[in-house]
């Protein structure tokens, strides 16, 4: 089973039409430990990628991506606008020139997108970021495709994953970002970015399996 | 939430168009948002560019101008400005003797500020990003994002400003910027939360009766919560943290224009002594009348006159804010010739004027 | 009600301590309450001299300095000022050629300025009160006490400081102050009350979609109530008023120096027409961001430009406030050569500052 | 029957008592159609007025409501501060002097003092000021003295007109003062300013009976 172009360009679609419906629910989770704007930005950002999909649905994954990572980094502002612009970015060139992605080409994507998040945040697992979502996400999505399982299936175990570190992340003390300045007070809530995080993989999931 | 606004899209972009038309000295671009010099690139000289979430003002758009910054980059509301804005505004600014980027420390302004530096660097521009991190409501650097940057930035901005009006060079403008952030610290207090315009309703809840210690100015919830004391005492909490605070350490990342990579940099600041000269800024964080100011102030003079700290010169008013926010800030940056000398030369800014 | 305050009754004097502190190119003195230039008298110079009810700062100790006012009487807040401050401030800044009391149309600082007046006369001092009565929200001065002074002040006390600074004597700096105020037209909109300390309440309610067209700056109650409306409607609205504004004639009373009286004078203020050049100032109501002041100078540039109302310069800012009220005022101020010099020369106060 | 020097002092006493009482009303209802200020400036000026009559005790009553008025003037600010300082002024001037007050020595202090506040704030009655309470009060008071009543029956004739002249500004329209700037809007309110009038002219008529 491979992940066609029209999938890849579906889950960029079901992303911003998934993080607009939980615009407010984001923004909310962004109130008690960061400035109540996480919804409002990454929807803004998702949002615009969606428009511009058009022009480039004939343009190779790669291309699909970068134009991705572009209009992220130069909608959303915000700490997130530049960690998933960096995850897009990084992604586009792991998977430049392709259109269709197996397995392993998957792998790619997400693996040189979350080390380009990394790269740029320097925060690691435990921190209360995205990363609690990203990171046992990715490790899950790879241990079941090493344990042999089709992508559908490291994809739900991925997602599992994240929602998983997204829950996590509830009684963290942050470390990184905006939360952190709280200290103590941060424990006791979901990081908003860990959150979306796992809604766009997600969405992912869900373009694959439609 | 009542505010004179058309469009919730549209609160970037009209005051924008205000300040357009009110300072034909300015040049201000739409797409991307940023506001320049109308007399920029100024040949032989350093660009001067800050910027930030929007919601600040003055900040920073309202110190563009002769003396102070060569360009601003306003993001959404509390939100940082995108790497595309940054690179555009420091294309239109650079003359040739580089681009100052002076950034201050949240993560999504440094991040953005970094890739940006980078681009610019492909382009052959040179660059170099100085970090404000001067609000000592953050404790520890280790475990948090670090000390968000706050009113040194301003103090910054004219200080820098005037060196690359004068001809300083990038290297020596980035070695006085940094030097202006170890120099100085801040700490704030909320009294009300602020309505950012796309979320509608107060970023916090704050009791009738209640305060905020070591706000940040984003509406992100500060130190510690407390009933409402007196300005004097209020005053005293503030100016003992910042002249109590301990020396402060933290890893800071500069860009190196040879490698063409991000470095590590260890800064440690000295805590202020007696006899230090100072420049005092007491600052409204939007809604807070400019009488409270001076209660304010009156009773920082008073606490720096006992501990010896010399105030030489100073500034009370709304100079970096957050939307309606009551309350205050205060700053003190420790200063020397060089530095004093660079705040009295001449400014014309919308909001720093003198000397022209 | 939460403030940076320390006792009630201390909210005037405080703010002065803290005026003093910042500002020694100014003394202050306590009792009774008044600030004026450290040099002052000046000789030779016609001494300029505000006051009011305070909660309008900067107005009018934020403008003592030189090129504007000499001195500065602050009342309580919101009421108006006594007779033995004015005089008594009168005395300290006159060098001989006389004191110009500027006189917002308040019928407590009317009174209290004629009297301080009368008191300087029988001590041989050569005075003369000119009114400000610009706020066209009131409409006729049959029936009421006449227009209000309001945004028109702070321009009036740029031009006229500046030409007393320039030589101009007491009948000239009299002539020049009426005309400013002929020339000027406000009105303001309030979308908050503020609280005045001592009543510890809001001065008035106002829903929470509501806003108050017409507002005075001491929290008085305007002329109508309507749901908010957005910001350019807003602009719209003001701007019209100011501009359709037809001629407004009333009685004043100023002294004459000879014969020791008060005498009757009819003044009809010309309605604006196209070609004139004018100073615009949009002014803050004190809580009211600087972002959205920029959004109304915006629709107010485009409507004066369709107008072919020349903005020949402009102030946007919190200069003639309402404690922490939230809302703006729109002030128009047709200027000839004359002015516009005064306008363009050097001023050192703690709030306008250029040129020095 | 005369007003001794003793009465004065304790018509002062009175009004300062009865003020600081009435602070918060007086205030209040200087809200709808003023700038809530009356009560706490008529309150402060009279304290500080109760204050200083010590010092002047031994001296006349001309002296003692001189410094009535000049502590009115620099304690009261605003519109109201300038008006019951002038009456006081000029009733000073009127009764200049005097130990004790006859009927007409007290007659005068209050005509000369009305004209006091009409010569400064140029207010005729039916303008919803103070001076429709201070006019009605001083007929009421001259036509009883003319019918040959005591002083007592003609100060509790004046008070009685003063209360009513302060109902009688409620239907009222304001041409004077701050409360004119309402237009319309300022009927159905009570003046602040005739409030306080009756306040004082009652506080004397008790000081008169005491
Ligand atoms: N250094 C970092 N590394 C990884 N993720 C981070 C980092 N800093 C912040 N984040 C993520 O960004 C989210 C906040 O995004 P957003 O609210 O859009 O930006 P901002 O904090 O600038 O307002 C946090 O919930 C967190 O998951
Ligand atoms: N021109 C006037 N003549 C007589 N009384 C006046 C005049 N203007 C105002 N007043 C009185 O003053 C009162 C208001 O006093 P106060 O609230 O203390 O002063 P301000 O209006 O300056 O705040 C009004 O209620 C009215 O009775
Ligand atoms: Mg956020
Ligand atoms: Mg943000
Ligand atoms: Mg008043
Ligand atoms: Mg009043």
């Amino acid at each position: 089973m491979t992940v066609t172009k029209a999938q890849i360009i579906d889950w960029l679609g079901k992303s911003a039409a998934v993080l607009e419906e939980n615009k407010a629910y984001l923004t909310e989770l962004d109130g008690p430990i960061g400035d109540s704007d996480h919804g409002v930005n990454i929807a803004r950002g998702f949002g615009a990628v969606a428009e511009n999909l058009p022009d480039v649905a004939d343009q190779d994954i790669g291309s699909i991506l970068k134009m991705t990572a572009m209009t992220l980094m130069s909608k959303v502002g915000g700490a997130s606008g530049m960690l998933y612009g960096n995850f897009f970015l990084r992604a586009a060139m792991g998977v430049n020139g392709k259109e269709t992605l197996s397995a392993d080409d998957l792998n790619k994507l997400l693996e040189v997108g979350v080390g380009g998040i990394v790269q740029r945040g320097r925060a690691v697992v435990g921190d209360k970021t995205m990363i609690d979502a990203w990171t046992p996400a990715l490790a899950a999505f790879q241990s079941s495709l090493t344990a042999g399982r089709e992508i559908t299936a490291a994809m739900r175990a991925c997602v599992d994953a994240a929602e998983q570190g997204m829950k996590d992340t509830i009684p963290l003390q942050a470390r990184k970002g905006r939360a952190s300045y709280l200290g103590e007070r941060s424990i006791g809530h979901q990081d908003p970015g860990a959150t979306s995080t796992y809604l766009i993989l997600n969405a992912l999931l869900e373009a694959i399996e439609a | 939430m009542k505010k004179l606004i058309n469009a919730i899209e549209n609160v970037v972009r009209d005051p924008l168009m205000g300040m357009a038309a009110a300072h034909p000295e300015l040049k201000v671009s739409i797409d991307p948002h940023y506001i320049v010099r109308a007399d920029a690139p100024i040949p032989g000289k350093v660009a001067v560019v800050s910027g930030g979430g929007s919601g600040h003002e003055p900040l920073h758009g309202g110190f563009v101008g002769v003396g102070m910054l060569d360009g601003a980059c306003p993001g959404e509301v509390f939100t940082s400005p995108t790497p595309d804005q940054m690179y555009a505004c420091g294309q239109a600014v650079n003359s040739g003797a580089g681009v100052l980027f002076l950034v201050k420390n949240y993560t999504g302004d440094v991040l953005s500020f970094e890739t940006a530096a980078e681009l610019l660097h492909f382009d052959g521009v040179p660059v170099q990003n100085i970090l404000v991190d001067d609000d000592v409501a953050v404790k520890d650097s280790l475990y948090t994002a670090g000390r968000r940057g706050v009113g040194t930035t301003v103090i910054m901005e004219k200080i820098v400003g005037a060196a690359a009006e004068a001809g300083y060079d990038l290297d020596q403008c980035a070695d006085l910027a940094r030097k202006v952030n170890q120099y100085g610290r801040s700490m704030g207090v909320a009294l009300t939360s602020c309505t950012v315009p796309a979320a509608g309703k107060p970023s916090f809840e704050l009791g009738d009766d209640e305060m905020e210690i070591g706000i940040g100015i984003h509406g992100e919830p500060g130190q510690k919560r407390m009933p409402v004391v007196s300005a004097d005492e209020i005053a005293t909490m503030l100016a003992n943290e910042i002249l109590d605070d301990p020396p402060y350490t933290r890893t800071v990342h500069e860009w190196d224009r040879q490698a063409g990579e991000w470095v590590d940099r260890e800064l440690t600041d000295a805590p202020f002594a007696a006899g230090d000269d100072v420049i005092a800024l007491v600052n409204s964080m939007g809604g807070t009348p400019l009488s409270e100011l001076y209660t304010i102030y009156a009773k920082l003079a008073q606490i720096c006159q006992d501990r010896q700290i010399n105030i030489v010169r100073n500034l009370v008013g709304p100079y970096i804010t957050s939307l309606e926010m009551q309350g205050c800030s205060i700053t003190l940056v420790k200063v020397d010739d060089e530095m004093l000398g660079f705040w009295d030369a001449s400014v014309r800014t919308p909001a720093l004027r003198w000397g022209m």
